[in-house]
């Protein structure tokens, strides 16, 4: 279903959505991120790079298991906590954050279905916004299999035409979306196809930055594994979890048991994020740590996202949205790693 | 609906048994699960034991699923969850959630003879598929079992083990001499040299530390043994048990579900990240 | 799971008037792991220690919470009941429902609500306890003293006494200190001398004492009971043994110098004896002044020695002791009196400060008792003493009230008068302390008897003129300005700690005060006591103070060397701090803050000796590693603490 | 009608000056509110900053950290280090809005009885006002 | 100014002499706009080393690294390692030598003057240049920097750029080194404590409402822990497990590794962080404000830093960073330290 909406008519249209919790990005001082908006008013969709991506409404960086408490007998009583029913729309959704969202699928799909995170996945209808003008000047969808208007995981894409949107409803729940608001979307003329066809090329030359022949990249790096290269790159890292707490990919998580009160034992098993950047994320209690240092935890990174995802789910783990690289305390470039990988030893 | 994998079903602890005292202590728990709906398992599987308020560990299944009353866990005490599993009294109440991992290929076993290198706790995964082979004695050849510990005071399953004596061959060791002692005195991949197993129609499996697996392998190569009939287990930290939360993998592989049980032959090919 | 047993004390109505009992009992026993909790009406009677007693052997308990007094009272009994059972002390704690609890509240469901968060709290701690035994170590049953003045005299003879061996080391040639300068002593007026040369004697006629005269403490180590010391005895040149006192060599001796036990009064040679009791009662030869001690230079004196005591070969010597208890009697020097220009003293003959005064009072002084003018050998008519010369001057020279010299001063003015009945005695003060037995008595006979003219104000300048020593100063009383032309003035000059005392400090590892004098471990409790454990403080090294107080302090420090020195072995508390060497990164702040010198950095981690740790914990909320911490009170012990204490929430 | 909001109080009491304080108002039977759950310790010294914002953490709605007078200090400076480290936490809790009577400090000897007695009296009575601590407390 | 062709020749000269493991330096990123660290081992890429007003990083971060992969070395190279310092980040190297944790031997130190200015804020600068890349970011004449983006030139006075803390800062010149380069230049900020002043002078909700919107921000990724030059502890009071474990660390001391901290990115967790983390730096922050650069939400943690400087400054006369032999502000007490706060 294909349309176009005044953008006058935007927050109308997201008024009729009042049944669903809506998201969308919201300025905080000088950073962006994904927020619950009560008043379509406020949702501006002219908005640069999120710090996060709508990954953390899908998979919440804290997320109730369980809670347990203790009986009367004195034995431990334990009570699962579900994600409330509560759909939600996502607005402005990038492109290469709505393929993320397709990339954990996977993981948390499979013989073991997640339900906490596909109760929230199924729930939320992506509404996309394909990107005009690169919002990072570190995006690189273009050489991960993306574009700035890539449809891959989104229920509808709306492109910015200027004064209206063309808006591309991708699935059913996206027909429902726009059909609750039916009357402020017209259809769309032959001029409208012809500037979206437009743009979308512009858009694509707009992305400066490129891996180039990625595909020689997964290969190499297996050969790689006990190269000396990861130490010369780690030497920078500082082993943060910026890197991977900001990837929309990144979908490692901690289970712990937080502990309201001892007396008697009261509290709440929780997932929350954790990243392959900690030096505890691997360590056994017994001290060994598979990997111990900053390189073997780089290279963790690289080659998750470039060797072990491709090998068993086909596709590159990274969807280029550049946040890595923008947001690294030192400096520390996927790209030219990737860029370095690929010409190494020759 | 689906069941929710994170959700772990209460079993009751039935019976602790003291296995090793001192500063490396190991107690074998048996559980029986509350509700009717437990689960069956592979041997070779582990299962993730909670704790309520103190965190969840991963325990390999030291039972045979021939054994359908109780499930049976040996368990040294090393961290945080395993210190309070020791703390626990007969009665109480645990979580459990699982079965997890790939288990033993033992059905393509079957007419080989079976070689069981352990070391220390490692004997623990060994002793559900030990027990499972003994179970169907007739389906395999000759089955036999060099174990070694630190001293005679770390050897698990002591009692067992002298009961074991009278149905299979089984090969003790302790790394220093003790007065008392009479087997062998020696680290494990040297007994392994000395006992001499023929690669012969013949499988190994081999569990303990890291270290002494590494030179087990080494040895029964030096015996003859392919690398494909070499299987080993391989330990990594985990938190889900079921391929998502990240922590294990050993390059694609997550040992949660891929693992825990490698043929070397497999494992030589994978990263050494464990 | 560790077992846990709760007692809850009624303690009569004390208690459970306040407090339902019966509830926390109830309450505690659905505590995780308490596996046992009943109450009683007197837990510390027989009946009630023996419910423990069972409670432990048939219930299997590994620990025991008591919930009742102050753990000040009845801590003790309780632990020996937990003993006796077979626990370690350690496994049992205290929750204090009473003082912190019945006693202080009358509500009686929020008071067994605290009660029971009390208890709780003492159950998180006790089952993180550790069993520990008393550190026990030996002892060396030998004392050391440093300082050969009257304080370190009655420590050492009373140490020795005791039965403990004692090492005196004296920095100077002969022991006596300051009081064998003193002419008599207030208020008696009985003869310093006399009363003094027979314990000096006795010191060095005692089996027990070694007396090492001439020699400093160089260096020591170890800790209470097991100090290892190295004490430097410098070469005097005279062998004791030989000399037979003849006093030939001084008669040859070319070279004279200031003497010290005159304090500049008069001149001795650089061979001599510091005065003829001296004790041991030998001749020094002081190389500073001595022209050399080569046959070449001179040797005069070598060649008189008919005995042939004198040996230009001799050495330095260090001499090394195991030493169990130290007691350190540096005593006091006066204050420097090139600092005291303003009152003319060291420019003008006639102003003297009260040792010298001293000296001239005294019958073996260079007068021979008399007193005259230094200046013209002139019977003085007219003596200006003047009190607090440097004390209680906080702006320029000593915050601090030197204690005697109010009464020396009056001594001075009235022995004055006995050798000048004639004479006017003038004092300056600023006011009169005369705490002490029979001290105010004594000023008033000054004033009565023998007319001493006390003048309150200050001195405003000091001058010669004509013969005279002018001074100028204000009664503050009649505002009037005074101008006397006195004869003599005499300066009460304050009491310094001992010059070198600081150094010494520095290598005992004891405190000093701002002041420089030696630091007690608690000024009310423990005065004789250093903060080291095994090291007291006697005589005026610690504060100043006058005789009887210096021999009474004296004897206190040997009374508590005794009782360490009595001992086997000592026994410390075990709970002291323990180093995660894992952790520690080796910053050494908490060996900054230690206040008892129980911390070291070895090899870049830090290290406990564990018989000087008090266990205070200071170490602990320092570190930034949480490397350290104080065993059986540690951070998660307090962490389970918190917890219980805010209802588990 | 609501219960009267009582405060949750932590007090840290050094073992030789305050906790024994502490019980001299005991002994002597003085009155004050049972809001304070007393924790000894063994000096103020020893007071690790972690301490005080766990208490708040786990809901204390105000904390009390008591040694000996400067000088009396048992373990003779172990309070002059405690008023440093106080001193900045306290800064520091003020910086970030935290009503400031919520954590205080205050010197009782043994002797003082009833100064204890009173610090905790005013201790309650201002924290009724300001009601419970929710900015430090978990909420879920 | 500092003259660059002296530190590369310095940097060369120190790299032949072969009494250098290597450098620890600042050079241009190939595609960002900021400098970033270095690491040069061999003379001929001394050429790379560049010191300009991008160069942000508080370099001695990486003495804490090297440290470790020292004590990891079965043959350690003991030469010294080189390290480019600014005024700011020469007085963390005096703290961490205050603290032991490095000796002076094992450390060569060049000290780069800050001058007149100091570094960029890469935020203010992309604001000012409306989202243009700099690709050349120079100091200029005094107090301006100047900027090439996209081919032009721009002078920018540096007051309008600088990094927060460069306007705040008492110590624009190195107070340690082996080598310094540049000119000292006194510069007295008007007030070093504006910045807290300004929170300081809000009532006590708005200072509540100011941080809890700020701090439940935070995302818990430690970036603001792990950029911290002081930051060295083996086991911080956030991990989960227990690092520092040897052979003989027994089960129930790993056990009882204490959870002050939960992982949760709740409220009242990430305040309990944060005022850990800052009181964990009183007396040792010195205010290189890294960690504030680093934190990908723009929470002003320096802040919470900073107030505890003042407050040492204030109540304490105690200044960090200046004097490694003296003790620590939490080490040493006076006798009239302030305590009217006191009951």
């Amino acid at each position: 279903m294909q349309k176009i909406l005044r953008k006058k008519s935007f927050p109308q249209w997201v008024k009729k959505l009042e049944s669903y919790k809506i998201y969308a990005p919201a300025k905080n001082g000088d950073v962006w991120n994904y927020e619950a908006v009560n008043h379509s008013e406020d949702i501006d969709l002219d908005y640069l790079n999120s710090v996060l991506s709508p990954k953390k409404i899908i998979f919440p960086q804290r997320e109730i298991f369980l809670e347990f408490s203790t009986s009367n007998d004195g034995n431990p009583e334990i009570n699962e906590v579900l994600p409330e029913e509560n759909p939600s729309v996502i607005f402005g959704v990038r492109p290469c954050d709505a393929k993320a969202l397709t990339l954990t699928d996977s993981v948390f799909g499979g013989d073991f279905d997640d339900l906490y995170y596909w109760r929230r996945r199924d729930q939320a209808i992506l509404v996309g916004l394909a990107c005009h003008n690169p919002p990072s000047p570190n995006c690189f969808c273009l050489s991960v299999n993306g574009s700035p208007h890539s449809k891959e995981g989104l229920d509808i894409l709306m492109t910015d035409l200027g004064d209206r949107y063309y808006v591309e409803s991708l699935t059913e729940k996206g027909n429902k979306l726009l059909n609750l608001g039916n009357k402020f979307f017209e259809e769309p003329k032959a001029k409208d196809k012809k500037d979206l066809e437009k743009i979308n090329l512009a858009s694509e030359k707009k992305i400066k930055r490129r891996i180039k022949e990625i595909k020689k990249i997964p290969p190499q790096l297996k050969e790689m594994f006990d190269s000396p290269f990861w130490d010369e790159e780690a030497m920078s890292c500082i082993r943060c979890g910026i890197c991977t707490y900001l990837c929309p990919t990144c979908h490692c998580f901690d289970i712990s048991d937080e502990v309201l009160s001892s007396s008697p034992i009261e509290g709440k098993r929780v997932r929350t994020w954790d990243t392959c950047q900690f030096p505890d994320f691997t360590m056994h209690s017994s001290g060994h740590n598979p990997r111990p240092d900053k390189a073997s935890r780089l290279r963790q990174r690289i080659l998750h996202k470039f060797q072990y995802f491709v090998e068993r789910y086909k596709n590159y783990q990274c969807t280029g949205c550049g946040r890595c690289i923008s947001k690294c305390p030192v400096g520390i470039d996927i790209i030219e790693v990737l860029d370095k990988v690929r010409d190494y030893g020759t | 609906m689906e069941p929710n994998p994170y959700i772990p079903k209460l079993a009751k602890i039935i019976q602790i048994k003291e296995e090793v005292r001192g500063a490396r202590p190991v107690k074998t728990f048996r559980t029986q699960f509350l509700s009717e709906n437990g689960f069956s398992f592979r041997c070779g599987q582990c299962a993730m034991l909670s704790i309520f308020g103190r965190g969840e560990s991963m325990i390999s299944i030291s039972s045979s699923p021939l054994v359908e009353d109780y499930l049976q866990f040996s368990i040294l005490k090393m961290g945080r969850v395993t210190s309070s599993l020791h703390d626990l009294q007969e009665g109480d109440i645990i979580g459990v959630r699982g079965p997890y991992g790939n288990g033993f290929p033992i059905e393509k076993w079957k007419g080989k003879n079976l070689i069981f290198i352990g070391g220390g706790i490692g004997i623990a995964p060994m002793w559900s598929v030990l027990h499972t082979a003994l179970g169907k004695k007739e389906d395999y050849g000759k089955i036999s079992l060099i174990y070694g510990a630190r001293t005679s005071n770390d050897i698990v399953f002591k009692e067992e083990l002298e009961e074991l004596r009278k149905k299979i061959e089984v090969h003790l060791s302790i790394d220093v001499e003790e007065p008392e002692w009479k087997e062998f005195v020696g680290f494990v991949p040297i007994n392994v040299l000395e006992k001499k197993p023929s690669p012969e129609n013949a499988i190994a499996v081999t569990c303990g530390p890291p270290i002494m697996i590494k030179y087990v392998i080494q040895n029964l190569e030096a015996l003859g043994f392919k690398d494909e009939q070499i299987f080993t287990t391989v330990e990594n930290k985990m938190k889900c048990g079921i391929g998502k939360c990240g922590r294990c993998n050993i390059g694609l592989h997550y040992v949660c579900q891929d693992g825990p049980v490698y043929s070397w032959a497999e494992l030589k090919n994978l990263p050494q990240e464990y | 799971m560790k077992r846990t047993g709760v007692f809850v004390c009624h303690c009569g109505i004390n208690i459970a008037g306040t407090v339902d009992v019966k509830k926390v009992a109830k309450e505690l026993s659905r505590h995780p792991g308490v596996a046992h909790a009943e109450e009683y009406v007197y837990m510390c009677s027989d009946p009630g220690q023996n419910l423990i007693t069972e409670a432990i052997k048939e219930k299997k308990l590994d620990n025991v919470v008591v919930a009742c007094c102050s753990p000040t009272l009845h801590e003790t009994t309780f632990r020996n009941t937990s003993k006796e059972a077979g626990l370690n002390e350690f496994q049992c704690e205290i929750a204090n429902i009473r003082e912190q609890c019945s006693w202080v509240h009358k509500d009686m469901e929020k008071a067994t609500r605290k009660a029971i968060k009390i208890t709780k709290s003492a159950v998180e701690r006790v089952r993180r306890n550790e069993s520990l035994e008393p550190i026990s170590i030996p002892v060396t049953r030998r004392a050391l003293v440093i300082g050969g003045g009257i304080a370190g005299i009655q420590s050492a003879l009373d140490l020795a006494n005791s039965g403990y061996e004692v090492v005196l080391v004296e920095r100077s040639p002969s022991i006596g200190g300051h009081m064998i300068q003193l002419s008599e002593t207030f208020p008696t007026l009985d003869c310093s001398q006399c009363i003094l040369t027979p314990k000096m004697v006795e010191v060095s006629k005692h089996p027990k004492i070694k007396l090492l005269t001439y020699s400093e403490v160089q260096e020591i180590s170890g800790y209470v009971g097991n100090f290892k010391v190295k004490i430097l005895k410098k070469p005097t040149y005279v062998d004791p043994d030989k000399c037979t006192l003849c006093d030939e060599c001084t008669k040859v001796c070319p070279v004279v110098v200031s003497n010290e036990f005159d304090i500049g009064l008069t001149g001795r040679r650089a061979i001599y004896i510091p005065f003829p009791q001296a004790i041991p009662a030998t001749y020094t030869l002081d190389i500073k002044s001595c022209p050399g001690l080569l046959p070449i230079a001179c040797g005069k004196c070598a060649d008189v020695c008919e005995p042939e005591a004198i040996d230009y070969d001799m050495k330095p010597d260090i001499i090394e002791e195991d030493i169990g208890a130290i007691i350190v009697a540096t005593g006091y020097d006066l204050y420097d009196k090139g600092l005291m220009a303003e009152y003319g003293y060291g420019k003008y003959l006639d102003v003297l400060d009260g040792l010298q005064f001293e000296r001239l009072c005294s019958a073996s002084g260079p007068t021979q008792g008399k007193i005259i003018r230094p200046s013209d050998h002139k019977e003085p008519k007219e003596v200006v003493f003047i009190q607090c010369v440097g004390s209680r001057d906080p702006e320029l020279h000593c915050a601090y009230c030197s204690k005697i010299c109010c009464m020396y001063t009056a001594k001075h003015a009235m022995l004055y008068k006995h050798h000048v009945p004639d004479g006017q005695a003038y004092i300056f003060y600023i006011d009169i302390r005369s705490g002490g037995k029979g001290y105010e008595e004594f000023v008033q006979r000054a004033v009565e008897e023998d007319g001493v003219l006390y003048l309150r104000g200050k001195v405003s300048k000091i001058f010669e003129d004509k013969g005279k020593i002018k001074v100028w100063g204000v009664d503050t009383l009649t505002g009037k300005d005074i101008e006397i032309d006195a004869d003599m003035v005499v300066l009460a000059t304050a009491m310094r700690p001992s010059q070198g005392a600081g150094e010494l400090a520095k290598k005992l590892k004891i405190a000093m005060d701002k002041d420089g004098f030696l630091s007690e471990a608690h000024p009310k409790l423990r005065p004789v006591e250093s903060v080291t454990p095994g090291m007291f403080l006697a005589g005026a090294a610690q504060a100043p103070k006058d005789i009887p107080e210096a021999v009474a302090q004296a004897s206190g420090a040997a009374a508590k060397a005794v009782a360490i020195l009595s001992q086997e072995r000592l026994f410390h508390a075990p709970t002291v701090a323990q180093v995660n060497l894992n952790l520690c990164t080796g910053c050494g702040m908490c060996v900054e803050v230690c206040p008892y010198v129980s911390l070291s950095l070895k090899d870049g981690k830090v290290e406990v000796n564990e018989v000087l740790c008090e266990g205070c914990g200071t170490c602990s909320a320092t570190c930034l590693r949480a490397a350290i911490q104080v065993k059986n009170l540690t951070p998660l012990q307090v962490h389970e603490m918190i917890d219980a204490s805010l209802g588990g929430r | 009608m609501a219960d009267e909001f009582e405060p949750k109080i932590v007090a840290f009491l050094c073992k030789w000056c305050s906790s024994a304080g502490s019980d001299l108002a005991g002994v002597s039977r003085m009155q004050y509110p049972p809001n304070v759950i007393p924790i000894t310790v063994m000096c103020s010294g020893s007071m690790s900053p972690l301490y005080i914002l766990s208490a708040f953490k786990k809901g204390a709605d105000g904390v009390l950290v008591s040694g000996c007078h400067p000088g009396d200090c048992h373990y003779i400076k172990g309070n002059f280090y405690a008023r440093r480290r106080i001193a900045l936490v306290k800064k520091l809790l003020e910086f970030i809005g935290l009503e400031p009577q919520r954590f205080q400090m205050s010197w009782v000897s043994a002797a003082e009885g009833t100064k204890y007695t009173q610090i905790i009296k005013d201790f309650v009575e201002e924290l009724k006002p300001i009601g419970p601590q929710t900015k430090l407390r978990r909420s879920s | 100014m500092v003259n660059l062709e002296d530190l590369k020749k310095e940097a060369k000269r120190i790299l032949e002499e072969g009494k250098i493991k290597y450098i620890i330096g600042y050079e241009r990123s190939p595609n960002g706009m900021m400098s970033m660290p270095a690491f040069i081992k061999n003379p001929e890429d001394a050429e790379r080393l560049t010191w300009d007003p991008s160069c942000v990083y508080n370099l001695t971060r990486f003495l804490v690294d090297e440290k470790r992969r020292k004590a990891k070395e079965k043959k350690p190279d003991t030469r010294p390692v080189a390290i480019v310092v600014k005024g700011c980040d020469s007085r963390a190297v005096v703290v961490l030598l205050q603290e032991k944790f490095i000796n002076r031997e094992d450390v060569y130190i060049l000290g780069v003057s800050c001058e007149g200015a100091g570094v960029v804020d890469e935020k203010k600068l992309t604001e000012k240049l409306k989202g243009k890349k700099a690709d050349k970011i120079e100091f200029s004449e005094k107090d301006h920097f100047l900027i090439t983006s996209d081919g032009e030139k721009i002078k920018i006075p540096a007051q309008e750029i600088l990094a927060e803390r460069c306007l705040e800062c008492r110590a624009n010149f190195p107070v340690i080194y082996d080598e310094v380069l540049g000119e000292k230049v006194e510069r007295r900020p008007e007030d070093p404590f504006k910045s807290i002043e300004r929170i300081e002078s809000l009532s006590k909700e708005e200072r509540w409402a100011f941080w809890k919107e700020q701090l439940d921000k935070c995302i818990r990724c430690y970036a603001c822990r792990s950029v911290c030059p002081m930051c060295y502890c083996d086991e911080c009071v956030v991990d989960t497990i227990s690092f520092a474990v040897a052979a003989d660390t027994t089960a129930e001391e790993k056990a009882q590794k204490i959870k002050w901290i939960e992982r949760s990115p709740d409220s009242s967790e990430n305040f309990v962080y944060h005022l850990v983390r800052a009181i964990h730096l009183a007396g040792r922050c010195i205010d290189c404000g890294e960690c504030e650069r680093a934190c990908p939400l723009d929470i002003p943690v320096r802040l919470l830093n900073k107030k505890l400087e003042k407050e040492a400054k204030e109540l304490f006369d105690y200044e960090v960073g200046f004097d490694p032999e003296k003790p620590s502000l939490a080490s040493s007490f006076k006798d009239d330290d302030p305590e009217d706060f006191i009951r």
